[in-house]
């Protein structure tokens, strides 16, 4: 086994492992590319290999060896073990009630989960126009349960968001680079922390007033394996986007 | 049965100012080249359709073909915004866009019930979201146990276009790997374009292969490399930096139409 | 995850009296074996749902097994009538059958609006049938253009059972061939049975093929030959012979009784 | 060439080549089994090799070369272009409207081109259970005509139906074993006659009161060429079917 420096992790690497830690093997996942990919490939890299994922191009069973850039690399589709049609992955697979965990990411989100990835501003005159809601609103709606991903900020943790995207009932955790937050009576609150993180410093990047739960957890700083597998997972060529 | 001609034929003939045009391709097989004869041939006002618009349909957009954008997402995938998309919404540059948004789920059932001949396709979904206010949705009860679920408007363009990897002689085409909406599009849009990587004497059966037969599409096109920057399985990868360097360029008004002059307009029918 | 089971274990768990039971199989990989296997156990009050009930559902039905007989084309393909079915329908003989009736697209419409978790699927037919009247159908009136569709109630089965060539170890399954209506039936049971003619340690990637998770089935048992006399594509060939003896076996009850006992009955779970 | 005698053939096979020369090359055709398939791969052996048969099994582009028995038979799968669930088949091809030319049989007809194909006597205690709709009710309504094949007789020519399976008002033109009714302002009229029939023939043979065109025509009796390629078609085993 080679020394991998488990001194030294990103809150990017720590976000990563908290969220891989969440699934379990064998579960079957939809995955949105970016922070939730990297998380389920992790995953798969390490205690659940035989995590399911499928992605919203129509590969189901997609076991990649470097982290797609898109959902729809080539790599997605040649190690999948079936590719469908994009009105046959929402229909009968998502919509059919087969995805245990869905994996979202966001622009904001507010106590109640509910996700904002459509406009910064006004919608008709906005700040910032956003990518749109993509599979986001179906897939928190159909799966057994939904994981997201954001990185902790005031601006992305809202009292308010400027829009609601995507329902937040399903969404039963979100993991950050600060910690984890869990649903509790309908609302989000915080249950674990990663190391050197503070119930201070997540009130004070929280858009709201933040709940603790009593029983506030410390999260396991990442392990050398999942450090190492975390960083083996490149994307295919990373070269040329970098 | 499809016809095989030069793409600025067929688009030429096939697509007419204030067209409702849908270019698909969900991250594989973009159809870049015929995008870009699009815009050289400076159509105007047209309604573009797509699930995920990206770097094609910001070129599009940025000089100035349409007037709306159907979609679901529209950003540039891993790398962030699409600039000129949020131009012409943020600023109204070129022009103002008007917007009707979906889920991939509501756009995938439209397109779905324009290919199957219906008025509106269903989906659970739009319910308690801002979305329903902004876009064309209703609700239907079911006639059987009450239950409501949402409907959304079939998608039936005036024009599909596609890439493909291989055409043959009778102009029937043959697509592998991701195939998205792909198979939607060319049967519920009034005209087709299929751009093709080759045509081939006979195809190879594949797995998870899509057939369109040449009756079922108006002109094929031979476009070799037609999907760059995007891929085209058993062809050519993905250009991830090219997706990259396009944030920069698309940035700026300026650069981008420096860009455009040099890489698009000025360039016979091919790839940029 | 599939378990691979004994199928004679698999339906003694997962179909009960009273069930809605649908054996699928689109003039390909009918699950004769699996239908046998039913007929052993003696399941009783069952509704059977089938696009194309033919031979099995025959001797369902002769053997007393249905209440209830949902379809769209009932006979014996090439051949002429279900003599069992007939006899049900005409004669009350074992028992009277209640039959619901839909043409073959209602029917596919209902089957992929089970798989899709929606309460009906929509189809531009029935309107102006004498079907109408006597069938599970209504009118939706379209909220966008006024147009008028037919809607028809998901069929979402207790068990939906089909039959496929290969399962591997982890309870995948491929089937290839004429699919048919199997994916939809399987993703829209609330238990499903698949049995296979082998378990192969790995699958070979084949056009037009349809891959099916271990994850959504219930239980997958090896029947070898479990088609007969249909046919599995790749192993053995459709016994267009036997289909025209059961003519003349189903004619008469008696002569029914005695082949169902001697090929049925007294065998062990195998082909019959 | 090998000689054919053309002195003698049956009123089935004049029926198969009347229906058969009026499929035109390319066009794209919706098959039913047993005398439309029959007549349909005649049309495909003979002057319309480019016509496109579609199966309800699913199977485009099918170009079998023995008389498939069932529409799932093997060799339809192995030679078609490609094969598609049973709902897309329905769905985005028939109902999707690229089909030409549907062609049905049924056990009765009306004057209209209604078709009977479910019950012979009352629907809840009838006399004879026929198999039902099948594909017939939407291929009628989908194509952008269907051509009826039937034996000519009064059982199966009636003036009122007992059951209305698919209505008529695609239904452009009846072949039968006696000659050829085509639509006209809305009713089944006697457009042509095979050789060696007289209207009075094909009056006996019909429940109600034939219309007749002013210009009936005679059809030509097969010639050598139709005649060998029909009588070469022949199911995959008929040995073990006979």
């Amino acid at each position: 086994m080679t020394q991998v420096e488990t001194a030294t992790y990103t809150a990017d690497e720590m976000m990563a492992v908290a969220a891989a830690r969440r699934l379990r093997n064998g579960m079957v996942c939809f995955v949105g590319i970016g922070l939730p990919s990297r998380a389920a490939n992790l995953a798969r890299a390490t205690h659940a290999p035989d995590c399911v994922l499928i992605y919203e191009s129509g590969t189901i069973g997609a076991k990649p060896e470097h982290l797609p850039l898109s959902i729809g690399d080539g790599e997605l589709a040649e190690s999948a073990d079936t590719v469908v049609s994009v009105p046959e992955i929402f229909g009968y697979w998502l919509q059919g009630g087969w995805v245990d965990v869905g994996f979202l990411g966001a622009a904001q989100i507010d106590r109640h989960g509910n996700l904002n990835s459509t406009v910064i501003g006004d919608y008709a005159r906005p700040k910032v126009r956003l990518p749109g809601a993509g599979g986001a609103p179906e897939i928190a709606a159909m799966c057994r349960e939904t994981f997201v991903m954001m990185r902790h900020t005031q601006r992305a943790f809202v009292e308010e968001l400027d829009f609601l995207t995507t329902g937040g009932d399903g969404v039963t955790c979100v993991v950050t680079d600060l910690g984890v937050l869990e649903r509790d009576d309908g609302e989000l609150t915080l249950a674990e922390l990663h190391p050197d993180v503070t119930v201070e410093d997540a009130q004070e990047a929280t858009g709201w007033e933040l709940r603790v739960a009593p029983d506030l957890r410390l999260g396991p700083p990442p392990t050398g394996d999942e450090l190492e597998a975390l960083r083996a997972l490149k994307p295919a060529n990373e070269d040329t986007v970098g | 049965m499809a016809e095989i001609v030069p793409l600025a034929e067929a688009v030429n003939e096939l697509v007419h100012d204030g067209d409702t045009v849908a270019l698909e391709g969900f991250t594989h097989l973009i159809p870049h080249a015929a995008g870009h004869e699009v815009i050289r041939q400076e159509r105007r006002d047209l309604t573009l359709v797509r699930m995920t618009p990206d770097v094609i349909y910001d070129q599009l957009i940025g000089m100035d073909c349409a007037s709306k954008l159907v979609f679901s997402w529209g950003g540039n995938p891993g790398v962030g915004s699409l600039h000129r998309l949020r131009d012409a919404v943020e600023n109204d540059w070129p022009a103002p866009l008007e917007l009707e948004e979906h889920s991939h789920a509501g756009m995938a059932a439209a397109y779905a019930a324009g290919a199957s001949n219906l008025p509106f396709g269903l989906v659970r979904g739009y319910e308690g979201t801002d979305l329903a206010a902004r876009t064309r949705v209703a609700w239907i009860t079911s006639p059987f146990d009450g239950e409501e679920v949402a409907a959304v408007p079939a998608i039936r363009p005036d024009v599909g276009i596609v890439h493909a990897q291989q055409a043959d002689e009778a102009g029937n085409v043959q697509l592998w790997g991701i195939s998205g909406i792909q198979k939607e599009v060319v049967l519920g849009s009034r005209r087709s374009i299929v751009t093709v990587e080759e045509v081939v004497p006979r195809f190879e059966p594949r797995p998870n292969a899509v057939f369109l037969p040449g009756w079922a599409i108006t002109a094929v096109a031979v476009a070799p490399g037609g999907a760059h920057p995007s891929y085209a399985l058993g062809y050519y990868e993905r250009d991830n930096g090219f997706y990259v360097r396009w944030d920069e360029i698309s940035r700026d008004r300026d650069r981008f139409q420096e860009w455009m002059r040099r890489y698009v307009l000025e360039r016979e029918p091919s790839i940029a």
